[in-house]
């Protein structure tokens, strides 16, 4: 409370060369990680002094700047650029203001070095307080939801939808984005052609008994044969099948448990 | 006009949004109100929209909403120069078949996070996208399903090994953010895979040792 | 009740029946109705359902029925997930590639002031909500972004006109004209900012007819 009221202080009228030498003491403490970035910061730092952004005092918005920079602990390396870009900036702006001689521009008036930086500043902003805004449209899926099934009048008959691969892949990555833990390990480790081979095996079972030899035949190839007894083993674990063999070194049968337990 | 405006709209917006039909359980579980009044909010709305080109119905234990059976013709026009496009729920389902088959309901929905409505299941069934591989020897034995050969067919598959791996899909950043995030979650998730996976697991190590 | 039931009737069951927002140029194709009418009608069932359950709003260029906003919590409660909150990197760099279409990433980056990473690129064209339009010929050639049907829907936008602001977003000329108009008028402005901003803003204007 006493905190927001200190911030909120009568504005600082400052001028180009302006006296404050030391950062503002009261700016309540703050992590860049608030932020998106150089211009977020000095937006901050401008509003909530309510400084005037056309005349912006560039010696103690320098100082803040640079003591919230120098107050983290540790700088992500790929931001640290554009805050260290921004820094360097802050600086030269104040000593080309500390010039005796301002420069002219072609018809001879003074040009004020903030220039550059305060269009970037009002450009960004505009684009800060837009998103803001954008975010309280009711958004589907967040606030407002449509139909996602569309069952009709019996007497409609609805054609087939069209397969999309893109569609379906992408829809399987906002699965995997989603799951964690075991499943994602569980799901990133397993190889397609296991359980491709897993759902084959099953089908092939799905009459009756096999004999796993049987089975193996026809598969040329060392890894097509070790894809299939990975389907085999990953079947067995998950009590998807039985494994039966009646003496060591006797022939294994493939039971699937379905047909056991319907007989 | 018996009933608070609310709990009628309220039902009327759940059934627009809703995957499956809701039924009257649900719909007291999402709304907290009574029986009788949901009974009663219902019946409002079946009788509002008696004659519009709207009708509230009710299937498989639940209300839908579908469209008046007098304008099954017209309807009928919009798919004559479009297909119908594959829903969200539709395509995350059949991907997840796809990627983990032979896979049970019950995974499916621990995967989305979802339940997943007969419906969808149902409908890829008869699209011929997949099939039942067999049955999983768990309590209630659940049916497994597979993709099918029409699957690949359709998709422009050769063969499931076309599909890129599940570990290719996202970036070393994404995996990164996820196992980070997940690090928190990792209790809650136990449970939906202690059934499918966990148990049979030990079964397994045990007999590999032995 | 100005028009023929039945046609308002056929554009109720056809909207509801449509898996994406309905236009007015595929309603007419569907009814054979003419234009006025539909939008008579469309109107009509507008304020119909002005106060229910269900809305029916323009998006994306064409009719959708939703749930009403004031909903959205007991909605909510049909799904265990939660749409996921979008990050402030992401809705700004939407934002600018919203409101300056088409625009590159080195755009979006001087405007912000950091590098955008792919990752929130790569995000929102995932979602759907922008697309590459084009490459800007310069070299490097670099894409050009625009947004998509999906994002004015997603939004509850019907156009990019409805975009909130977007008459009184400024240019970089604007703002170089309103930094010199400040300058010059120095002792006018030592007031609040957000008055500034404005006062200024129909300086500019003015100039700008003039």
């Amino acid at each position: 409370m006493s905190e927001a009221l200190q911030s909120a202080e009568p504005p600082v009228q400052g001028n180009p060369s302006d006296q404050h030498q030391t950062a503002h003491p009261n700016l309540p403490p703050v992590h860049l990680d608030a932020f998106e970035g150089p211009l977020d910061v000095l937006l901050h730092l401008i509003r909530s002094q309510k400084l005037d952004i056309f005349d912006i005092p560039i010696a103690l918005i320098t100082a803040q700047y640079m003591e919230i920079i120098e107050g983290q602990a540790a700088l992500d390396l790929e931001v640290a650029g554009d805050y260290l870009v921004m820094a360097s900036t802050l600086m030269q702006l104040k000593s080309r203001l500390l010039l005796p001689r301002p420069q002219l521009d072609d018809e001879g008036n003074e040009i004020d070095p903030r220039q550059e930086l305060v269009a970037q500043l009002i450009a960004y902003e505009q684009y800060r307080v837009l998103a803001e805004e954008m975010d309280t449209l009711p958004r589907a899926g967040r606030d407002v939801f449509v139909r996602s099934i569309f069952p009709e009048s019996d007497e409609v008959e609805r054609p087939l939808p069209e397969a999309d691969l893109d569609a379906l892949l992408l829809a399987f990555r906002s699965v995997l984005k989603r799951v964690g833990g075991e499943v994602r390990h569980q799901i990133f480790t397993e190889t397609i052609s296991v359980r491709e081979q897993m759902a084959f095996v099953l089908e092939r079972l799905k009459a009756g008994g096999m004999q796993l030899d049987e089975l193996l035949q026809g598969y040329p190839g060392r890894e097509a044969l070790v894809t299939t007894v990975l389907a085999i083993l990953e079947l067995w674990r998950q009590h998807l099948i039985t494994v039966v063999q009646s003496e060591c070194y006797g022939s294994i049968t493939l039971l699937p448990q379905t047909a056991e337990d319907d007989a | 006009m018996s009933l608070a405006l609310p709990l009628l709209h309220q039902i009327e917006a759940l059934i627009l949004a809703s995957d499956e039909p809701l039924s009257l359980q649900r719909l007291r579980d999402l709304t907290g109100a009574e029986t009788t009044d949901i009974r009663t909010a219902a019946a409002e709305i079946e009788s509002f929209y008696a004659d519009r080109g709207i009708r509230l119905v009710q299937v498989g234990g639940g209300w839908q909403f579908r469209t008046a059976p007098e304008f099954a013709e017209v309807v009928q026009g919009l798919w004559q120069t479009r297909a119908p496009k594959l829903s969200r729920s539709t395509l995350e389902t059949l991907a997840i078949i796809a990627y983990r088959q032979p896979t049970t309901r019950a995974e499916i929905e621990a995967l989305r996070g979802v339940k997943t409505s007969s419906n969808i299941v149902a409908g890829l069934q008869e699209r011929g996208w997949i099939k039942v591989v067999g049955r999983k020897e768990v309590p209630g034995r659940p049916h497994l399903f597979g993709t099918t050969k029409q699957f690949l067919t359709d998709f422009g598959l050769n063969s499931l090994r076309d599909l890129p791996d599940s570990s290719q899909l996202l970036d070393e950043d994404e995996i990164q953010q996820i196992i980070t995030d997940n690090q928190t979650e990792e209790s809650e998730l136990k449970d939906a895979e202690a059934q499918t996976t966990e148990s049979s697991n030990e079964v397994y190590d045990d007999e590999a040792e032995a």
